[in-house]
């Protein structure tokens, strides 16, 4: 079953979440329904982190009593990369920051022409 | 030393704090941030100032206090220093532009922007790849923020799109990063490079979506519309900002992260340089159809970004001058376009057209003008030197392919830029609205100018060869504009003497064949410059710009090397188009003036370049000495050399450049500029003739060049309506004839060249300082609305007699000398066809002079000028000065042929003349200048004489007492004789003067118009498309470079 | 039509580009690199339990401190984008009443979230947690404050003054790491402590609680503006 | 000899030939009147317009450049004269041919017209600038075949000095131009139509619609001076072409005699072929001349 571990799964998993944000992007007309695109894509990556800093059978990087009591007691072989975990971490505030900013955005365009077609923001052009 | 990190320090602090102290006031909080900026400027260029005394060494500043990879590291290098150094002066001047508009917004917007400001310094000096994606992230934010000090709806679209495409960048940034942290395991840039990641398939794509990434923020064409749109959206003061400060850090990074796609010459150095190629000619094609004045400033900053990108891909070519060549390129886009922005910022006019109010502020006209300038690469900017060095170095290493693409793209970048420069100049000012100076905005504009002038000293002065340029005439041309307040005759007294004091100072060191041309270029200055003294009151901005025509002019005589020669070449281009852009209707005259020498200035640079290759020094000799396509080289040089002698195909822009000018600007630019392309000429047939190669192609087809200039230059002539596009061209023709001297490559061919040279220097500027000044008095181009003429101003009457007798050929004037050398050398060369179209051409030459003299001396005098009076004292001074001359040179031509010989010996042997006393001897005939003249004379007077006795008792008809008929200067197309004077001859000719090669321009330029019309659709506007082309341009570009080899 | 098909062909490709990289993927099986080195060496040198915090906090501090700025930066852009007028500022949003239940856990509940949201950011050097953690978890109470209550006014000099107090503070820690240790954002000028301690890992709990609290105070401060826009006209 | 000498024989040579010129425009007007069925003038009627032309008192004069008119005419007609050597092998007869070769010729027959142009320019009457502009529009055409022929002489020759050019048709008729290189010497007698400006190529003066052309508004004296510059100037292009193609004359017998067929086969051309529209004269010249004159150059360029 080495196809199915839970490192290649969750790969998988951050690639389809991945493709589906690119699709809302790309084919959604309402910029809300975009904005919450865009939030799948950043999952999409935030899990694609995480899943590459994962190590089978290992335990989360705190160096508390799940990690002596493991079969090993070197804590290099216990726990999982923990720099994936900690960038994620950062990621996850940016595309807070992000989303914020852009549904902010979306409030104002929605202020100025009463819709959320993106197709119709086209004041600048060519 | 303060420690960059001081700069995050101080940046976050104070922003931070302004939460709480911004409750002291706005602007207190403003000023808090500028001083904030103004530290942080002070620390980076504290470094500046430390690496460019030399004394220091490249510094890393770690976080946290553990070494990397352990650990975020901050890399302070002489390159970052500049770098941050340029981003905070920038950021500085752009906060005082900006500082109330900020103000409108709340202190948040002062806090935003310092923010903005210390994480593109923070891009620039990290060495840790994960930090790098954060900051970048924080200046999209930030930029996503400022984009909304701008009020209405676009920024706030422009702002949603930008936010959306970063996103989506910094989304495969992300990916890219994280992969590349699996398979190294660390996050340091060093790292990274040490780790070779793209020499395995799995890195390969990690690289991959790193450098697309990287790519993508530098805006490459087609994937760029979001770009556009910021700067086009966003306030003008901010575009500005983020157009070249974040330009920068954006070229920083991918000058970091391309360590880590491989070493110098890797396949992404290929990659990156196409796609900057794509995006340096797609956007300046772009901008040629662009009619809005803000969304141009954005084509050309992505062009910018795109020649950026190019540079950094042909680091395998230019070698250690990438540095010199990027800072150049980077430090000219960072102060021009800033300004430029800014500029623009305060004109407040939307399309090109509008600026023309641009104009009612002098000062803002020489502002925009030092910037469009600077930005198309002419001295004595930095961009300049970068373009000269970054050429030669390609042309060295073969790049031949790559110098053409920037040379194209620069060219496209001129089109729109000098159009826009001249609707400012000369468009119609027919608007209401006004613009107003604040000083809070004009201030940091003027910084900016002075910056950019001394930048360029400084770069010049960084290398050997920029040393060696001569920048005494162009500070004369500064003090000029300094005093450009003064009246005109004090004015005119100045340039004078100083154009004699320098003259007199460097004739010594000349050799025979410079001194020739100085004194055409030099005493034919101060001789035409005379006229000035005609015209009153200030004469706003003749003054420098003249001079700058000379001092170009004189640099390329006194050049001792081809970067000194290109330097004189394009200051005397630059002179030239301000002065022809003065005439009342030059407008796009001068556009397509600029247009072609743009060109050829470029086939010129081309064709030096080849001709370095193998040279280990570039003196003007090693035109002499073309090692490598000589072909090529001299075939580019002469094609850059006969724009400016508007040779047939490239001719179209001199008949109205020079029929609209000044009236004593024609002869400026028509008797002694065109020299400077002869001058040209001459110096690479000396070169072709001491070559090994076989050129005698090359000579041949100038020859033909040279013919068909002149039967087509003489027939244009001939049926134009308006004297000085009649004399202009007259002038086509004339140099039609010298070229095709010249080309002839014999003793025989070049002593007809030259006689050509002094005489159309002497006859043409006679005629178009005559024709000038009888238009300054009668008010019209129009020979039809002259005539009679004749009786109001004998003095002019005589000038133009002697000046068209002489130009005609006719025996005994100096014109005959010409023809007679002529025939001997076409005949002693076997190049009969040629030079019987030659002569032809001459034959038809007579048509026009007639009609000159004619319409305007001759026929019945027009009502309207009854009260005219003779030309101007002023013009009449330099006038029959130079008719002496002509008589001199007539009577006495072996005074100046005989040392002309003995000089052409030097170059080709000395058989074809001969000379006893004044009897010259060729192989095939003989004749004596002054013998025909003293008969001719003699004859003459006899016959005067006896002619007066006889009619003595004649007493003077009045205008009416003769048959007067048929004359109606208001509709002259039914009845004037003088209207439309060689219809039958046009039957007869009319297949030679289809205006084929007008035609052939007209529809280039109609295929570029509509090229870039069609091209600009896909900037639909439609931010979801934007994101489209962006995801579209990765895949495509992963299948290019990628592709499936997995 | 076209334009569908487009799409599906960009999907399709980044789908391949993804199969390039899912083939070539190979799990890994042991700690290479800086990871090696922060599990090995990470307790000793830093004093945390919690690897991520040693990373988030000291060894990649710098990045924090970016992330904090990106919450500092989107409050503060909000803050001017969304500004309202006077007259709008005065308005009260009309709502058609929020539920019982909502408002009834609000009360109850409100302080046990604050209560939490502090206990994660102190303790976030020994166990799951930290700084931004906690700082959206008292967010997330004053979300609820607000949904309970849409009027709700929002205590704008207190979250004005707890963000200016802990940025600064946070900076100058940062700088104190230079003066007093070995770098900008060095844990280590205070005493390491006991492994295990609350009060340990150097200024960690320190940094920590500042930055707990100002994500708290930015994230409360951007809610309050989304809230507020509904006044707009 | 002497320079006095020289110029008594120069000066006696330019009599001979004004009123050799004279007496061949009578003949010319003569053959001219019978073709036509007319009478036609006495052989000495010129002589006689001379002396009352010269005796007339003209009274008057529309400006500087009026008079400098036939003085240019007259001037550029001696000057013909004198750059041409009137017989050759004659050190008496040889003018001032001295002073310049067959280029000089060439040019020099501009200055007179030139001139001329501009003096009746000065006069004001429409239709003299309507002659010029015809006059110099078809000088220009003529031009072209005119250069090819002497180019092809030139490079037949080695020489542009019309002298050598005599000297090498001496031996008889069989070594003259018209028969060692008779492409260019057809082309020069074509060209040589133009230059003479009888009909078909005589619109410049065109007698029937503008009064005759650019002498409109001279009169009296003046006149008198263009008719002797014209008779002269008949003489000499003849001359001319007897020169280059028909090995010049070594006495005056000769030279009258070559000079009156050449003059006639201009005129007898002239009878024959009614006038040409100036833009078909300018075609015409484009047509067969400019042919064969490219041919008489390409002969010798292989």
């Amino acid at each position: 079953m080495e196809y199915l571990q839970l490192g290649r799964i969750s790969l998988i998993i951050s690639f389809l979440l991945i493709i589906i944000g690119f699709w809302g992007i790309l084919s959604q007309k309402n910029i809300i329904k975009i904005i919450v695109s865009f939030t799948i894509l950043d999952t999409g990556i935030n899990v694609l982190i995480v899943s590459l800093g994962y190590l089978k059978g290992r335990t989360a990087p705190i160096i508390d009593a799940s990690v002596s009591q493991g079969p090993n007691h070197n804590v290099l072989n216990a726990i999982v990369d923990p720099v994936p975990q900690a960038l994620v971490l950062t990621a996850i505030v940016i595309g807070f920051g992000v989303t914020a900013l852009l549904l902010a955005y979306a409030m104002k365009l929605f202020k100025a022409k009463r819709t959320l077609e993106i197709n119709q923001f086209n004041d600048l052009k060519w | 030393m303060v420690s960059p990190i001081y700069i995050v320090a101080a940046a976050l602090g104070v922003g931070f704090a302004i939460g709480v102290l911004g409750k002291l006031g706005k602007n207190f909080s403003g000023i808090l941030a500028l001083l904030t900026i103004g530290f942080m400027t002070f620390v980076s260029s504290e470094w500046l100032y430390a690496f460019y005394v030399g004394n220091q060494v490249p510094t890393y500043i770690f976080t946290a206090g553990f070494k990397p990879p352990i650990s975020i590291n901050l890399l302070m290098g002489p390159k970052e220093a500049f770098l941050t150094t340029m981003v905070n002066f920038i950021g500085l001047l752009g906060g005082i532009y900006l500082f109330f508009n900020f103000g409108r917004k709340g202190r948040n917007a002062y806090v935003v922007y310092m923010v903005f400001l210390m994480s593109l310094n923070v891009v620039i000096m990290t060495r840790d790849i994960f930090n790098l994606f954060v900051f970048l992230e924080i200046s999209a934010i930030a930029t996503a923020g400022l984009i909304l000090i701008e009020r209405g709806n676009r920024a706030v679209g422009a702002g949603f799109k930008y936010i959306i495409a970063t996103s989506i960048i910094s989304s495969i940034l992300l990916i890219g990063i994280i992969f590349a942290y699996f398979y190294t395991g660390t996050l340091n840039i060093d790292g990274l490079v040490q780790a070779h990641l793209s020499t395995t398939a799995t890195g390969g794509i990690a690289v991959f979506l790193i450098m697309i990434a990287a790519v993508l923020e530098m805006k490459p064409f087609p994937a760029n519309g979001w770009g556009l749109d910021v700067y086009e959206g966003s306030h003008q003061g901010f575009s500005a900002v983020v157009s070249v400060a974040t330009a920068t850090a954006s070229y920083y990074v991918l000058y970091k992260l391309l360590a880590i796609a491989g070493p110098v010459g890797s396949q992404w150095d290929y990659y990156l340089a196409l796609m900057g190629a794509v995006t340096f000619i797609g956007s300046n094609l772009l901008g040629v159809k662009q009619k809005f004045a803000r969304r141009l400033l954005a084509y050309s900053s992505i062009g910018q970004l795109g020649l950026l990108m190019l540079i950094l891909g042909l680091r395998k070519y230019l070698g250690d001058n990438l540095d010199y060549v990027v800072l150049g390129i980077l430090i000219t886009n960072l102060f021009a376009k800033t300004g430029f922005f800014w500029l623009a910022g305060i004109v407040k006019a939307k399309t090109l057209k509008e600026w023309a109010i641009i104009r009612r502020k002098p000062f803002f006209l020489f502002l925009m003008g030092t910037f469009v300038f600077a930005l198309i690469g002419f001295p004595p900017f930095p961009s300049f030197f970068a373009k000269w060095t970054m050429v030669m170095n390609l042309a060295r290493q073969g790049g031949f392919g790559w110098i053409a693409v920037i040379l194209i793209g620069s060219f496209l970048e001129a089109i729109y830029l000098f159009r826009w420069f001249g609707y400012a100049v000369k468009g119609e000012d027919t608007y209401k609205y006004d613009f107003n100076i604040r000083w809070h905005k004009i201030t940091p504009i003027v910084i900016l100018v002075a910056a950019l002038y001394y930048a360029g000293y400084l770069t010049s002065q960084y290398t050997e060869l920029g040393r060696m340029i001569d920048f005494i005439p162009l500070f004369f041309v500064l003090v000029l504009f300094a005093i450009d307040f003064l009246p005109v005759a004090v004015k005119n007294t100045i340039a004078i003497l100083g154009m004699g004091t320098y003259f007199y100072f460097i004739y010594p060191d000349l050799d025979n064949l410079r001194l020739i041309f100085e004194v055409i270029f030099m005493v034919g200055g101060i001789l035409t410059l005379i006229a000035g003294y005609a015209y009153k009151g200030k004469r706003s901005g003749f003054y420098p710009v003249a001079i700058l025509m000379y001092a170009g002019l004189t640099g390329i005589i006194q050049a001792h090397t081809t970067l000194e020669f290109f330097f004189g070449w394009e200051l005397m281009t630059a002179g030239s188009y301000f002065l022809i852009i003065r005439g009342k209707r030059s407008m796009p005259h001068a556009l397509s003036y600029m247009l072609f020498s743009v060109a050829g200035a470029y086939a010129i640079l081309a064709g030096f370049g080849i001709a370095n290759i193998g040279q280990a020094f570039p003196s003007l000799d090693i035109m002499n000495n073309i090692q490598y396509f000589p072909n090529w080289a001299y075939g580019l040089l002469l094609i850059g050399f006969l724009t400016k002698t508007a040779s047939v195909g490239l001719h179209i822009w001199l008949p109205g450049a020079h029929g609209e000018a000044e009236s004593d600007v024609s002869p400026m630019v028509s008797a002694i500029l065109l020299k400077a392309g002869v001058f040209g000429i001459v110096l690479a047939l000396i070169g072709m003739s001491k070559s090994d190669f076989d050129l005698s192609a090359l000579a041949y087809t100038l020859g033909w060049i040279g013919a068909l200039t002149a039967l087509f230059g003489n027939i244009g002539a001939v049926f134009q309506e308006d004297a000085k596009r009649l004399l202009a061209y007259s002038s086509i023709g004339q140099l039609g004839y010298i070229v095709f001297a010249f080309a002839i490559m014999t003793q025989l061919g070049w002593l007809t060249g030259f006689t050509y040279v002094i005489n159309h220097f002497l006859y043409k500027a006679v005629l178009f300082l005559t024709v000038g000044a009888i238009v300054l008095r009668v008010g019209t181009h129009n020979m039809y609305e002259m005539g009679g003429l004749i009786k109001k101003m004998p003095w002019a009457f005589f000038a133009v007699l002697i000046g068209i007798i002489a130009l005609s050929g006719v025996p005994p004037l100096s014109g005959f000398t010409g023809k007679w050398l002529f025939y001997n050398a076409i005949i002693e060369k076997g190049w009969y066809f040629q030079g019987v179209i030659a002569m032809f051409a001459g034959g038809i030459a007579f048509l026009y002079l007639y009609r000159l003299i004619q319409t305007i001396f001759l026929g019945q005098l027009k009502d309207n000028h009854r009260n005219v009076k003779e030309i101007s004292i002023w013009f009449l001074i330099p006038i029959y000065t130079l008719l002496t001359g002509i008589l001199v040179f007539s009577y006495e031509p072996q005074w100046v042929l005989k040392p002309l010989g003995n000089m052409i010996a030097q170059y080709f042997p000395n058989n074809g003349l001969h000379w006893e006393g004044s009897y010259a001897y060729s192989h095939l005939g003989y004749w004596t200048g002054a013998g025909v003249a003293a008969t001719v004379s003699v004859v003459f007077v006899i016959a005067f004489i006896l002619l007066k006795i006889m009619t003595r008792k004649a007493h003077k008809l009045e205008q009416f007492d003769i048959v007067f008929s048929g004359e109606r200067p208001e509709r002259p197309e039914t009845t004037h004789i003088a209207y439309n004077m060689y219809a039958g001859f046009y039957k007869a000719v009319w297949p030679l003067t289809v205006p084929l090669v007008e035609r052939f321009w007209t529809w280039m330029s109609d295929l570029v118009h509509e090229t870039a019309g069609f091209v600009r659709r896909i900037y639909s506007g439609n931010g979801q498309a934007y994101m489209l082309h962006i995801i579209l341009y990765i895949i495509i570009l992963y299948f290019i470079t990628i592709g499936g080899n997995i | 039509m076209v334009r569908n098909f487009l799409i599906g062909l960009v999907l399709a490709s980044i789908g391949f580009i993804f199969f390039n990289l899912y083939n070539t993927y190979e799990p890994k099986t042991e700690l290479n690199g800086i990871a090696a080195h922060y599990a090995a060496k990470g307790a000793e040198e830093i004093g945390a339990a919690n690897i991520v915090t040693a990373i988030v906090v000291t060894y990649r501090g710098f990045d924090t401190m970016g992330e904090v700025t990106i919450l500092f930066l989107t409050a503060s852009i909000i803050g001017f984008f969304l500004k309202l007028s006077k007259k709008d500022e005065a308005k009260k949003i009309i709502h058609h009443g929020t539920s019982e239940l909502l408002i009834t856990s609000a009360q109850i509940l409100v302080p046990i979230i604050f209560l939490f949201g502090v206990y994660v950011f102190m303790n976030g050097h020994l166990t799951p947690g930290g700084g931004f953690q906690g700082g959206a978890i008292i967010a997330s109470g004053v979300a609820l404050l607000i949904m309970a209550n849409p009027n709700r006014q929002i205590n704008h000099h207190a979250i004005l003054w707890i963000e200016s107090i802990s940025g600064v503070s946070f900076v100058i820690l940062g700088l104190l790491g230079i003066f007093l240790a070995g770098g900008f954002l060095d844990n280590r000028f205070l005493s390491l402590g006991t492994f295990g301690d609350l009060f340990s890992a150097g200024a960690i709990p320190l940094i920590y609680s500042f930055i707990g609290l100002k994500v708290g105070a930015e994230i409360s401060n951007i809610l309050n503006k989304y809230q507020k826009s509904q006044k707009e006209s | 000899m002497s320079i006095y000498a020289k110029l008594a024989y120069t000066l006696l040579g330019l009599f001979i030939v004004l009123n050799w010129g004279m007496l061949m425009s009578a003949t010319f007007r003569k053959i001219v009147a019978r073709v036509a069925g007319r009478h036609g003038i006495p052989f000495y009627q010129p002589w006689i317009d001379l002396i009352k032309n010269a005796g007339v008192r003209t009274t008057l004069s529309h400006g500087f450049m009026f008079y400098l008119g036939p003085v240019f005419r007259f001037t550029g007609a001696v000057g013909m004269f004198l750059f041409m050597p009137a017989l050759f092998g004659s050190d008496m007869w040889s003018n001032f041919s001295f002073q310049g070769d067959l280029i000089l010729l060439l040019y020099f027959q501009s200055f007179g017209m030139l001139g001329m142009a501009i003096g009746a320019g000065d006069g004001g009457h429409p239709h003299s600038t309507i002659g010029i502009s015809r006059g110099l529009a078809q000088h220009a055409a003529i031009e072209l075949p005119m250069i090819l022929g002497v180019i092809s002489l030139a490079i037949q020759y080695h020489t542009l000095s019309l002298n050598e050019i005599i000297a090498a048709q001496q031996g008889g008729f069989q070594h003259w131009t018209i028969f060692t290189n008779p492409i260019a010497g057809i082309t020069l007698l074509l060209a040589a139509l133009g230059a003479m400006g009888h009909s078909p190529f005589n619109l410049v003066k065109a007698p029937n619609e503008i009064p005759i052309g650019p002498p409109t508004e001279y009169h009296g004296t003046y006149l008198g001076v263009l008719m002797s510059s014209g008779a002269i100037l008949h003489v000499i292009e003849a001359a001319l072409f007897m020169n280059l193609l028909f090995g010049g004359a070594t006495n005056w017998l000769e030279y009258i005699v070559k000079t009156f067929l050449i003059y006639f086969y201009s005129v007898f051309v002239g009878v024959v072929f009614p006038r040409f529209k100036i833009e078909q004269s300018v075609v015409w010249f484009f047509k067969i001349p400019l042919a064969l004159g490219i041919l008489a150059i390409l002969i010798y360029s292989f």
